[in-house]
């Protein structure tokens, strides 16, 4: 039951991230919450028994892709309309 | 536009939800996906076939080789791309930056990092080569191995990180790693079986088949590592400098 | 669907993993579709594969099963390695044994995590690519708002409708970046189209030296010229480009406006891919371009 | 109507006639604006060759036999087969012997005008008789509807060669009539003969497959009439005929094989066959709404003929004239009797030989005069005699007054009409022929009878001997082909 | 080497693209000829797997890399390779156009990507090995990932085009993934619900549980479709086809334009008749019922959007939209002759697409333009081009002996057949639309005439051209011999139709398709 709980909370917090992360104005700050997304991701597989692709997940989306991101966006304009 | 856009999204969404009433239940044994052959066998033969422990190494790189053969195409592509996108489309005309990175090195940080980097980097090949008993792989200890350069890069700058790993080497680094990768299955074409049949590769070696994939598998997860390495840290550089490789962060 | 009660109902209980990555995938495909930054929607098809990804992982989820690794006492690496045969075939002579079925339901399903991570990779390898996209529309358009580049590329179209040559010889329009923030651009480039036709052809025969005396210059500093545009240069993206046009304007003191007009257009020319027109304005304009960026390090 | 009981040769002189036209292009292009002579020369030389092969296969067929060469499979049972029968090669005679009589009035009619882009002009020209020869020989509807195409997509550099904005329009006019017709009529109707006929195996040969139409039912084979009669909108059956007298843009000896022979006449010769190959006598006759296409006929040759009275540029005259006379051949194949269709049969040979010479003398005036018009034609008998002459000869063979040509095939429509016992088609024919007087005569009779403008120049007089001596041969040809009525029947009978 | 044949396929060019990478850094004059050699053998593989696959009495050859043979392991444990008679056709078709284009290629890359070379051959030829793999595998998922691979290699190539192309390939990459994971969805909602990977598998598992009316397969058919519609440009999808292959360097557009949309139509067939199978497909969807009338709208708006055209690339790009309309619906009017005329259409549409891009190519180098306005003339400027050029447009149009009549004929009997008027009439209509834009183009080029109508020059075939505008002046040879031995293909496939189209039926016959009339 622990294991349910967990699981929600991460499901629910997961929703929350991807919103924030879609909804903020400045990019940098989007994708630092983008890398939050993923890491909760990668905890939420990791608790399904999906070691590998957490270990994955956590590797690319919450390093690489957030790093490859933010220097990206140092060379774009950080404010978004959106 | 936005209101016109949620119109298709909630056409997916119906869809979506209306199959999910469908599904087995959750975590059900008996679920085909579970149940299957398909799984069944992995999880029995695994150790069997390749004396793997790790059945997702097992079946990544030899069940499904051929799948991550084009998975390791896939990176090197993405770096080959970015490059001959942003190669000589000489920079910004327009450009102001967040913020510019005058100041030298900070002296914490690169002392930091100059410890970090040995540990991250053996890090990487315990990662890599200890993927047949637990998480990990080609793919992650490439990725670890290729932040460790980026890191390089972002505590000194993007100079030290290229004096180490110039570019030109990192796409020919990249290209061995598939060469690796396809070599070990051409070889073991050539001697008899199909294209990836590691197994054959117990003909020239002293070990028995199951064996022979054991240690073939960790050949191509070394050349999958050098082509993840080399492109996540060529795709770092270009797009920190949109190709130019000068200043970046 | 959802008046459908029982379904809402076990979906919150039993099958929340499907209900919430039903719920990401949809905020990620919305915020692909219907954001307005470039940025925005990549980070949209992120959120959108890794929902799908969490189906797939959910899909391989098994009651009360293990993660795919053998325990200790299955590894057939370990002590079962030795031992073994019962089947007479000689793969399995010390080979180790296949797992008892009993024993199967304790794994989790492998196969799709093998699966999600080739999808991981490819999802990072497009993210990668559409950065780099991203950065080369900024470097065309001085923008990633989806409105205003589809702005600029109307504005441009328009403007290039007179002008058939240049048009269509190649599409690539490059100097419509510093064009387009610049207001007083659409009066100099309302030149008669014949102009313009013109000035390609001489303009291609020098084509690949140029391209490559551009690259070349670029790496070095360059004349004193530019450097009032540079300084100018940097205050904001758009204050800035009107300056570029005059630099190469006062660089051609004397030409016609209309002769002048092909410089602007040529000088970028010189940077991207495809046959450049760069006259020797357009060069020293492409070698001024790295002056700002020397003094950064 | 087929009789399977004739013997079958395989040989490839069919072939042959097809295929030199478009060897005979590389050497036209080869020689090029350079080398005039040598070009026409090959032109010549090319007609020649074809003539004497269609020519030589008159014995074969005359000792009853036909003669098949199948070029390739198609389809699973559709192959591309060429078959010369009496009727093709009445037709193909008509175009290749025509073609050479041209030829020689292309090179006066040409150089006279010193027109550009001859070679062109050539090749085209080859191509499109290659294609005519094609449609003549072919054993079925594919085959038909392969060259078909490739005359109406050949003809068009023709149709535009003065590359002029008249040009433009006519050429529009001349595409988009022929190729929606038969991509938009014609390839409908025969797919649905192949598919719908004993589940596609089919192959709509024309003498295996004769009266297969029958098993349809009467709306269906009336539906499938009709497209086929429109279908093949070269014939210009009425409510598709204005493409022709567009097309007369065209330099005139192009007007002239292609829009009064080849062309129009591939167009009836198609829908003859269907008429009597695809659907044969019989079911025709079984055929309730067919009276509609008989009316739809005569329709067209009574308002052709009553638009072409108010016409007084010369070529569009023709053309009305034209398109009058194709309606006659048309009546002839939908009256659906022996005599009938042996009347169109007769008329495609009588009309060809008496329009051409109409044509060739239209051109002819154009060329020492320059006018095109009727009414300029004042007192032009006296200037130049010959072909004022010709022009009153090829008029009364059109009008169909013994002892001319055109006279027989009028007499055999007569007798078919009256087979099917409708008395009021030969009323038709009467006022049509009436017609003909009232728009043909005044042309001949302006020129002799009324005096010229003083303010003519004088020293007008024939157009050189290259245009003159054609159009004389086609007018004694008008008077011979009374009198070789009779072997022509023969021939076409052989294969009826 | 015989038996590894079709493995062969797709390491030649794997092999040469690297080989590009890493010899490329040292001199970019190799790339060329490796790029060419690496194509060859390719084809060499191909032509030796048709061999073989018709030699074998069941019409298939089954290669299952990695050893897992079917007589030791379970279907699907490893990746298989599945080349009936549909497959290695297109897969030649691919490769055929791939060698084509790659002789092409050498003029183009060096002047309009110059010191790209390398980076331009690697993509290059993954573009094929993708391809290839996509008509080859018998696998779902390795389609996926093979899918990928096409589409990133297509976004790099589009994207070295101008910077023009750089926003079009951005639309290009947002539309593709979404395309891409809608098929990966499918392919995870029906593994869910038969647990196997291996098309043949998925097939004969939902026949044996008879999955037909469960509601997720029928969810996993609509994603797997949509999401192959969208990758195909079919017309409510298409907006990033015509800026993307516009704005593509000369030859990307020569490559992608006639492979990629064939291709998914391919997988789309595939998807239909061997793995969901005809009677889930066709019976238990309304798919059958909706999709012609998608169809029609489809080709009536591509067809009336290319009227609108001025440029050649550009009204291209739309007449291949209208082209995908006609094979999807010769699919989806669902009957024998249709699916002749479709799979027959894929081969002979990706010529003549090839034809005609490669015509565009050479015009736009020659004339400084494909604009109509700039063409005048080039009849004489450059006739052996512009005959193969025009040998495309007719058989676009579909005159006969092109290959296009062919397909077209097929395409109007299976409507007939299946008595769907509507097709066939939306058939006739862009069939008259394609004869105004190709006899359009030719009054442009030979008629001395305006667009607004009013003569140039001075009559007599005077276009109002200076001497030097109308010399005879060809594209170089390397360029002008792939044009031609395109269009001489167009015509050989017109010529010996009946052939491939006996090797099709021999695919189709394992399929009860409806055959008869009104079935």
């Amino acid at each position: 039951m622990g294991l349910e709980l967990f699981n929600t909370l991460i499901l629910l917090l997961l929703v929350v991230a991807a919103i924030i992360a879609l909804r903020v104005k400045d990019l940098l700050t989007a994708s630092v919450v983008f890398a939050v997304y993923s890491f909760l991701m990668c905890l939420l597989w990791a608790e399904m028994g999906a070691v590998d692709v957490a270990f994955t997940e956590a590797t690319v989306g919450a390093g690489i892709s957030t790093v490859v991101m933010i220097a990206t966006i140092f060379n774009l304009k950080r404010k978004s309309s959106d | 536009m936005k209101k016109l856009s949620l119109i298709p999204v909630l056409v997916v969404g119906a869809l979506l939800i209306y199959a999910a009433d469908d599904f087995p239940e959750w975590g059900n044994l008996s679920a085909p996906a579970s149940a299957s052959p398909l799984s069944s066998h992995f999880i029995s033969n695994t150790g069997f076939d390749t004396e793997v422990p790790n059945m997702v190494t097992a079946v990544l790189a030899d069940y499904r080789g051929f799948d991550t053969m084009f998975e390791t195409v896939v990176v090197f592509i993405a770096g080959m791309a970015v490059l001959a996108i942003l190669k000589n489309s000489s920079g910004s005309n327009s450009k102001k930056k967040n913020f510019h990175i005058e100041t030298e090195p900070d002296i914490i940080v690169t002392n930091t990092v100059r410890l970090l980097i040995p540990v991250i980097q053996i890090f990487a090949f315990y990662v890599l080569a200890h993927g047949h008993v637990s998480p990990g792989g080609g793919f992650q200890g490439g990725v670890v191995m290729g932040a460790s350069f980026i890191m390089i890069a972002l505590s000194w700058d993007l100079e030290k990180a290229l004096a180490r790993f110039p570019m030109d080497r990192c796409f020919i680094v990249a290209g061995l790693g598939i060469v690796l990768y396809a070599g070990i299955g051409l070889l073991s074409m050539f001697l008899g079986g199909e294209f990836l049949d590691y197994a054959e590769l117990a003909n020239v070696f002293p070990v028995s088949r199951e064996m022979a994939r054991y240690h073939a598998m960790l050949g191509v997860e070394i050349g999958v590592g050098l082509t993840v390495t080399a492109i996540m840290f060529a795709l770092y550089a270009n797009l920190a400098t949109e190709g130019r490789l000068k200043g970046g962060l | 669907m959802f008046e459908d009660g029982t379904i809402i109902n076990e979906l919150f209980i039993e099958r929340l993993n499907y209900f919430i990555y039903v719920i990401l995938l949809l905020i990620g495909l919305h915020g692909m579709i219907a954001k307005n930054n470039l940025i925005k929607k990549l980070i949209g098809m992120s959120i959108f594969q890794t929902a799908i990804i969490l189906f797939y992982v959910s899909v391989g989820v098994k009651e009360g099963a293990t993660i795919p690794i053998y325990l200790p006492e299955h590894d057939p690496h370990g002590s079962h390695a030795s031992h073994g045969d019962e089947n007479g075939t000689e793969e399995a002579v010390h080979g180790p044994v296949v797992l008892e079925s009993g024993l199967v339901k304790g794994y989790a399903n492998p196969l799709p995590h093998v699966l999600m991570l080739t999808a991981i990779v490819v999802g990072v390898a497009t993210l990668g690519l559409a950065l780099a996209l991203c950065l080369r529309i900024y470097q065309g358009y001085g923008t990633i708002e989806e409105d205003e580049i589809l702005a600029k590329i109307e504005r441009q179209e328009m403007r290039l409708k007179p002008s058939i040559i240049v048009k269509s010889a190649d599409s690539p329009k490059p100097k419509t970046s510093n064009s387009e923030n610049s207001a007083p651009k659409p009066k100099v480039s309302s030149s008669p189209s014949t102009k313009r036709s013109k000035a390609r052809p001489k303009a291609k025969a020098k084509t690949a030296s140029t391209a490559t005396k551009a690259k070349t210059s670029q790496a070095k500093s360059s004349s004193p010229k530019p450097k009032p545009a540079v300084s100018k240069s940097t205050t904001t993206g758009t204050k800035k480009s009107p300056a570029k046009p005059k630099t190469t304007a006062s660089k051609t003191a004397g030409k016609s406006t209309t002769k002048a007009k092909p410089k602007p257009r040529a000088k970028p020319k010189a940077k991207p891919t495809t046959r450049t027109k760069a006259t020797s304005t357009a060069k020293k304009a492409t070698a001024s371009k790295p002056k700002p960026r020397t003094p950064k390090k | 109507m087929s009789a399977p009981e004739v013997t079958v040769i395989e040989d490839i002189r069919p072939l042959i006639a097809f295929v030199a036209p478009l060897i005979g292009v590389l050497g036209i292009a080869w020689a090029g604006e350079k080398r005039k002579n040598l070009r026409e020369t090959f032109t010549f030389l090319v007609a020649t060759i074809q003539a004497s092969v269609v020519l030589s296969m008159v014995p074969i067929l005359l000792s009853g036999s036909i003669i098949e060469f199948q070029i390739w499979q198609m389809f699973t049972h559709v192959p591309l087969l060429l078959r010369v029968d009496g009727f093709g090669l009445l037709f193909a005679c008509v175009a290749s012997l025509l073609w050479i009589a041209t030829t020689v009035y292309a090179i006066g009619y040409m150089r006279g005008l010193h027109e550009h882009a001859q070679t062109r002009f050539y090749s085209f020209f080859a191509i499109s008789l290659s294609a005519t020869i094609g449609v003549a020989f072919s054993a079925n509807l594919l085959t038909i509807y392969f060259f078909y195409e490739m005359l109406s997509v050949s003809t068009f550099p023709l149709v535009t060669h003065m590359q002029d904005k008249d040009a433009r329009t006519g050429g529009r006019t001349y595409l988009g009539y022929l190729l929606f017709t038969s991509l938009c009529l014609l390839l409908p109707a025969m797919s649905w003969c192949y598919v719908w006929l004993d589940g596609g195996t089919v192959t709509m040969d024309f003498l295996a497959d004769t009266g297969k139409v029958g098993d349809f039912s009467q709306t269906t084979q009336m539906v499938l009439l009709a497209l086929f009669t429109f279908g093949f909108a070269k014939a210009g059956i009425m409510p598709l005929h204005s493409w022709l007298p567009g097309a007369m843009v065209a330099p005139t000896p192009v007007s002239a094989l292609l829009h009064a022979v080849a062309v129009v006449k591939v167009g009836v010769f198609c829908v003859i066959r269907v008429y009597s190959d695809i659907f044969g006598i019989q079911v025709l006759q079984d055929l309730d709404g067919e009276d509609w296409m008989i009316g739809i006929a005569c329709a067209t040759i009574l308002i052709s003929s009553l638009i072409a009275l108010s016409q007084d540029n010369l070529k569009r005259r023709l053309a009305f004239s034209t398109i009058g006379q194709l309606g006659y051949v048309v009546l002839g194949a939908t009256l659906a009797t022996e005599q009938g269709v042996g009347g169109s049969v007769l008329h495609i040979a009588m009309h060809a030989c008496g329009k051409i010479t109409l044509f060739f003398c239209a051109g002819a005036i154009f060329v020492a005069s320059g006018k095109k018009y009727v009414s300029e034609l004042r007192g032009l008998g006296r200037k130049m005699p010959i072909t004022m002459g010709a022009f009153m000869i090829g008029s009364l063979s059109v009008i169909g007054l013994p002892p001319l040509g055109g006279f027989i095939s009028k007499w055999y429509l007569a007798l078919g009409a009256l087979d099917r016992g409708m008395s009021w088609v030969v009323v038709v024919l009467l006022v049509s022929s009436l017609l003909n007087v009232f728009y043909l005569l005044p042309v001949a009779v302006t020129a002799f009878f009324r005096d010229p403008e003083e303010d003519q120049d004088t020293g007008m007089k024939e157009a050189p001997m290259a245009c003159v001596v054609p159009l004389a041969i086609t007018a004694i040809g008008c008077f011979v082909l009374f009198f070789f009525a009779e072997p022509i029947l023969q021939l076409v009978g052989l294969s009826k | 080497m015989m038996e590894n044949a079709i493995a062969w396929i797709l390491i030649f060019p794997l092999f040469g693209s690297v080989a590009c990478a890493i010899l490329g850094m040292g001199n970019k004059k190799i790339c060329y000829p490796i790029a060419v050699l690496s194509m060859a053998g390719s084809l060499w593989g191909g032509i030796e797997t048709l061999r073989q696959v018709i030699a074998s009495e069941v019409h298939r050859v089954s290669y299952i890399f990695g050893g897992w043979t079917l007589d030791k392991y379970p279907r699907g444990v490893g990746i298989e390779f599945h080349a009936d008679i549909l497959g290695i056709l297109i897969t030649l078709v691919v490769l055929g156009v791939g060698l084509i284009v790659s002789i092409y290629s050498k003029l183009p890359v060096q002047d309009e990507t110059p010191n790209k070379e390398p980076l331009f051959y690697t993509l290059f030829l993954l573009q094929i090995t993708g391809l290839a793999g996509i008509c080859l595998t018998g696998d779902a998922f390795n389609l996926y990932v093979l899918i990928e691979v096409a589409a990133l290699t297509g976004y790099g190539l589009i994207a070295m085009g101008s910077k023009r192309a750089a926003a079009a390939t951005f639309n290009y990459v947002i539309l593709g993934t979404i395309g891409a994971s809608l098929y990966l969805l499918g392919v995870g909602y029906i593994y869910i619900k038969t647990g196997t990977l291996n098309m043949v598998g998925i097939h004969d598992v939902i026949v044996a549980n008879g999955l037909a009316d469960s509601s997720t397969m029928q969810v996993a058919f609509v994603l797997v479709g949509i999401g192959i519609l969208i990758k195909m440009a079919f017309f409510p999808f298409h907006a990033w086809l015509p800026n993307a292959y516009c704005n593509a360097p000369t030859v990307t557009s020569s490559l992608l334009a006639p492979l990629v949309t064939k291709v998914m139509i391919y997988v789309m067939i595939r998807m239909v008749l061997s793995v969901f199978g005809v009677e889930f497909s066709f019976e238990s969807t309304l798919w059958v019922d909706v999709m012609p009338w998608l169809v029609v709208v489809a080709i009536i708006c591509a067809a009336v959007m290319a009227l609108a055209q001025r440029e050649i690339k550009r009204m291209l790009a739309y007449l291949i939209v209208a082209e995908v309309g006609y094979m999807v619906g010769g699919v989806w009017i669902y009957n024998y002759y249709g699916l002749i005329g479709s799979i027959f259409h894929v081969i002979s549409d990706a010529c003549m697409t090839l034809c005609l891009f490669l015509g565009a190519g050479l015009i736009l180098r020659k004339a400084k333009t494909t604009h109509f306005d700039g063409l005048r003339g080039l009849f004489s400027k450059m006739p052996l081009t512009m005959t193969g050029f025009f040998i495309g447009g007719f058989s676009i149009i579909g005159l006969p002996p092109t290959c296009g009549f062919f397909s077209k004929w097929y395409l109007i009997t299976g409507g007939m057949v299946s008595q769907r008027w509507e097709y066939m009439v939306v058939l006739m209509f862009s069939t008259m639309v394609m004869v105004v834009l190709f006899f359009r183009l030719i009054e442009r080029i030979h008629l001395a005439v305006s667009e607004s109508g009013e003569n140039l020059g001075h009559g007599h075939g005077d276009l109002g051209l200076t001497k030097e505008q109308t010399r005879f002046d060809e594209g170089p040879l390397s360029m002008l011999i792939p044009l031609l031995l395109a269009a001489t293909v167009v015509l050989v496939v017109g010529i010996y139709n009946q052939d491939i189209v006996n090797l099709i039926e021999i695919f189709l016959s394992e399929f009860n398709l409806p055959k008869g009339v009104g079935h």
